[in-house]
């Protein structure tokens, strides 16, 4: 593997804020400030951000309802994320829709719905794309233990087999499905044995340890680049808190759970990063600082920022005509086509963070950051 | 005997059922051991086991697909969807595999899918569906839809007992509402599926409506008494599939003006076929056009002034009403 | 140039649309090797190679959701549900996924769904589907019926250069109809979507109409002007969203009688949306009640004395006409 | 094993009635009297059959478009048969549908649709009602390699597993769907290697070996009918013809062809049972004759049955109100029960042979015919 000391302190950088985004996220649902319910991730941040973290400039990312690791690594804003908990105008969705449901395809992030396991198929529809258009790039698709079991996942995972679409599947596997245990959702101990139905790659790895993760990532990422086609890989996690902020998830046997919480990913990872003299009293302060200042920023811009306006109830419902780019080929952002701007504004996409005196990290890692 | 909510209502349909009848039995996503995502189910897996209350993996095809082979072996599977958008999922087996079962094969399908659906509970675009324009123009479903506690508890007794797929949707807004907290009958009792039920009665128009718009349609209605000394009658149709045709084209008879409000988007949804039956049968009682009162032709939206505008209410009623009236 | 019937028209759309720009492809099962079910894409593997023209895995919710996802990275894919009945597979993804994407998103999904539909070839009823209602009532897709060869093409080419999401009917009893054979313009062009045509004018009555039904009301409109001297204008629809409202008004008003024939099953169909928007926005124009000629609310039966009784006809055509016509 | 002399008989008998009724229906489609497509399954009958064979009186068989051969052995009637293929008033869907979409769920038979895949949900469904009503009854569930692909698939035997149903998923890999190989389908040398995904018992079978399907079936249905959960068993077969009679499968490498033409699954097995001297010229030309006058029966029966009436064309939609029998109990099958006739006619159902001068073999065959 061999990442640096910078690159590690990026990584811990990005689950700090992870974690501190769903906090904060959390604090306002519980005063009442968030429309509808809250899903976070507490316990994941190994898995979405050290998977993340592995991919090139141009790769891609179809995450879901707990990736907010995975989004921010990309380059999703926090002031998007914020914008669409507290469901404003001017959120990625104009406040259509909530949650993590966003994505900007021309910075490499396609965005779910609820229907889990259906996003699935639509990675392979960029994987297919890739194929077409001769491009050396691969697509990152996270997704539950329980969307393992939904037929598109089937679907997909066959068709990628078959047409070796440069795909990882990434299963975090967090115990539950809601409150479905893995027991009563499927019969095997390993979700990545289900690699030897399509004929692809399967790992199982730790998935509340990043570099752990960092190294299975990496593997499964030379097998798809390679053109071999997809692979599957599971991440063991669990989910700490409730299913959503309103789930006091109490069909969690304690034991379990306190298991669970001393497995703690970034305490982990700090325990490591301390003894490995990465993490250090002053640069720690430091990340803590500027994960609240990026947090603080976020919350600020979001409560500042206007409600969608009720005229505009029945609008957006179609595409405009126009020339649409094949997104990531020269010239695509020329505002001339339909799909480079956020036509229904007129302005430019919101989900990725582009302000110039941007708060936090670059929006993209150096190409493979794990290859040195 | 204590006032129930619309919930507590659904959850009496099943235990009673599944008490009085051991064909009965529900499956779902986080049906046992959570006891359902709103706890309607709450307790039944003590009650009933795991054979009977069945957890199972976020599958609707395996889901719908289970009631349907149950449903052929002479059981009354109650297959639950999470939230009733995830219907979609799950689509064909009600489409083509239970939809034609008797009248392909003279073999019953007694079955129940039913879920969470509506919206005003800022479930946004996934949590928040009006499924049933897709389903009452199948053939060989019948689709229900309770605006009442009492209604909620008696049609699902009916959809239970009937021996045909029955999707059963239960509005979400409604399920806690104090409002709607009533005293049911200790007797057994059901409401009978196909009957549509006057709310209020009136002889200056019809209103024609169910679930949660009954209640928006008699708030409209009593400020149109208070205000516009107008009598509107509210007819709650409860069932969509079949339709009582009866009842509705007597009331429109006598009032000779008819106002459609329903949730679902305005195109395809059941005022048009309302509309199509009334311009047709008819057409030398109407003395104004046909109103509809609906969602805009677009997704459910997320944000709370999205859903207000998008959601038709007790004025929007009013405005197309009085216009109506005026006519 | 020669003659071309409806399916080589299709077959044309998508080679031409296929040559001229390389973001279009085909995905689907047996497209490839087998050139499609109905031979729609023979030739294509060996002109445009294995990654254009994809053989699929019996997959619909693959199919539709790799459309969905190689359309976002700005590709236009056309995705084959080998018979239209299938699409209730992948429901969820046209649903859920694809037509909700721009509204929610900004991100445009230009893609076709697009298959054979409609009955009269003793399909029986899993493969002889008109599936239009699901969709016309889902905000954010469109949908095209084309009933000749001319608008076989210009609509598919339309749909194909549309930014969204369009579900293409195209109806098989058509395919290789000999009467339908016509010759087309060498130049390239496209048939608009949502825009009406007036097929045949009259002032007596209007039909509005769709697919394989345009023919059978054509037919009744030159026996109706034979045997009882009726000018009965005939409006193929051609788009069911958005519907050509302008065009649909404009021959109402001027006929002031309308007759709605259909395929689909009555109840839902889009004779009921029709009705719905003639009785609100032309209540004064209309001189006789609004009338629906459409399949029955049955499932669509396999036995050709079934299937004829089943579907609308020039017979049941007249019979509608006439007693409109005496209204 | 151990089956007998009479059983080996009888297993060829169906295997050569399944081939004959499929050659005249042929027949009658070349001459024109078929109503629509029409789907046969030479070189299927040792996996139809064998399987079927296998089965107990009370069991349960979820049959598939190809799977005439099961059909016939747990009693579907040929007179029904035919009747569908030619869509007469009396066929078992009145003339609604055609082909093998039949069944008489009170004699084990579920009817499939054409969507396929999809009747392995309806599978579950059985299994579990099994389970609940304490059966040591079992489904036996048949598909082609090209359903192994379909959402469906996933879900229903996931499902299963999880609830060890008691169900034989028997996958007909005939080599094709439609005309797309098993190559372009998945990427995967043995469907049953899929097993693996669900934690269940996988095998894969020369499926135009009676002898091997059976041994094979019996294996599986041990291990279900042992309370232990579903099994997959895949036989490898080849559709021989195109894949509707309208399909001349040029697709079909000529040198495959041939070779499985070679391996025809009667020939084998006549070979066999003359050399064990089971089958003598004899008793061959008797059930030659046998065969023969079924399917003689079954087409005149069709032929001079009546068409639909075309004043029923709204009819049968809803089923009337009334007691509903658990299929398989005592007494279900009391006329006052809405499920114990066809109450669309108000007469008995017809898919199960049941005339009192039956040519053919018995409707059921003796309980575990392989168990000695
Ligand atoms: C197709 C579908 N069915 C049902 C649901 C309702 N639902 C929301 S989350 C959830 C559990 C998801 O479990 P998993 O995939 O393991 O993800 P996790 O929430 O544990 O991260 C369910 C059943 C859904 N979102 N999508
Ligand atoms: C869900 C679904 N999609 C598409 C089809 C169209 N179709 C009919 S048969 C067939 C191939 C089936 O292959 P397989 O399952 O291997 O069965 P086989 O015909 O080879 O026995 C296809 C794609 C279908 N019947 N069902
Ligand atoms: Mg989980
Ligand atoms: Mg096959």
């Amino acid at each position: 593997m061999g990442l640096g000391r910078e690159d590690l302190l990026q990584v811990y950088y990005f689950m700090r804020l992870t974690r501190a985004m769903e906090d904060r996220t959390r604090t306002l649902f519980l005063q009442g400030r968030v429309v509808g319910g809250v899903y976070t991730a507490q316990g994941h941040e190994a898995t979405t951000v050290g998977a993340a973290m592995m991919l090139g400039k141009d790769d891609f990312i179809v995450p879901q309802h707990r990736d907010l690791g995975m989004h921010l690594v990309r380059g999703t804003s926090p002031r998007a994320v914020m914008c669409q908990w507290l469901a404003r105008g001017n959120s990625p969705t104009l406040g259509r829709d909530g949650q993590l449901h966003i994505g900007d395809i021309h910075h490499g992030i396609a965005p779910s719905i609820s229907m889990l396991g259906e996003s699935l198929p639509v990675a392979c529809g960029i994987g297919l794309t890739m194929k077409m258009r001769k491009r050396s790039t691969i697509v990152l698709a996270g997704f539950g233990d329980g969307a393992a079991n939904t037929g598109p996942f089937h679907e997909a995972l066959n068709f990628a087999s078959v047409q070796k679409l440069p795909i990882v599947f990434l299963i975090e596997n967090n115990g539950y499905a809601y409150s479905t245990p893995n027991n009563k959702e499927f019969a095997i101990e390993n979700l990545a044995d289900r690699a030897v139905a399509y004929g692809i790659p399967g790992e199982t790895v730790d998935g509340n340890d990043v570099l752990a993760v960092i190294e299975a990532v990496e593997r499964a990422i030379a097998h798809v680049r390679s053109g071999k086609g997809p692979a599957l890989l599971e991440c063991k996690t669990f989910r700490v808190r409730g299913h959503s902020e309103a789930d006091k998830a109490d069909y969690v046997p304690k034991e379990l759970l306190a298991e669970w919480l001393k497995k703690d990913p970034i305490q982990r990872f700090e325990r490591y990063l301390s003894e490995q003299g990465i993490l250090t009293p002053e640069n720690k302060a430091e990340i803590e600082q500027k994960v609240k200042a990026v947090v603080d920023d976020a919350v600020r811009f979001a409560e500042e920022s206007p409600a969608p306006d009720p005229a505009t109830v029945a609008d957006y419902i179609f595409a405009p005509d126009g020339p649409i780019a094949i997104v990531g080929e020269p010239g695509a952002s020329d505002s001339h086509y339909v799909n480079a701007i956020d036509t229904r504004t007129g302005e430019p996409f919101t989900t990725i963070s582009n302000a110039p005196a941007q708060l936090h990290a670059p929006k993209t890692v150096p190409e493979e950051v794990g290859r040195r | 005997m204590s006032e129930v909510t619309y919930l507590e209502a659904i959850s009496q349909a099943i235990r009673e059922e599944m008490r009085r009848d051991e064909a009965v039995f529900l499956l779902g996503e986080d049906v046992g051991t959570y006891g359902g995502a709103f706890k309607v189910s709450a307790g039944f897996l003590e009650e009933f086991g795991p054979e009977r209350v069945i957890d199972t993996p976020m599958s609707e095809a395996a889901i719908i697909g289970s009631a349907v082979g149950a449903a052929l072996m002479g059981m009354r599977p109650i297959a639950e969807m999470q939230f009733i958008d995830f219907i979609a999922s799950g689509f064909d087996q009600i489409i083509n595999m239970a939809s034609k079962m008797y009248w392909r094969s003279g073999m019953p399908v007694p079955m129940v899918v039913r879920g969470p659906s509506g919206g005003g509970t800022k479930g946004g675009p996934f949590h928040s569906a009006s499924p049933e324009a897709w389903f009452f123009h199948t053939p060989g479903i019948k689709v229900v839809v309770p605006a009442t506690a009492y209604d909620a508890k008696g049609l699902l007794k009916a959809a239970i007992r009937d021996n045909n797929p029955v999707l059963y949707l239960e509005h979400k807004l409604l399920y806690r509402m104090p409002e709607l907290r009533e005293e049911l009958p200790a007797e057994d009792y059901v409401v009978p599926i196909g009957k549509a039920v006057v709310r209020r009665e009136g002889q200056d128009m019809t209103i024609l409506t169910y679930g949660a718009m009954v209640h928006q349609s008699l708030k409209a209605a009593q400020t149109l008494e208070e205000e516009d000394d107008l009598e509107v009658e509210v007819l709650d149709l409860r069932s969509l599939a079949p339709l009582d045709r009866e009842a509705i084209l007597e009331s429109v008879k006598r009032t000779n003006k008819v106002l459609i409000v329903h949730e679902d988007t305005l195109t395809g949804g059941i005022g048009a076929e309302l509309a199509a039956i009334l311009s047709e049968d008819l057409f030398e009682y109407l003395d104004g056009p046909i109103t509809r009162v609906a969602a805009p032709d677009a997704p459910f939206p997320y944000a709370p002034p999205l859903e207000a505008a998008y959601l038709p209410d007790e004025e929007k009623i009013l405005t197309a009403a009085r216009k109506l009236a005026a006519y």
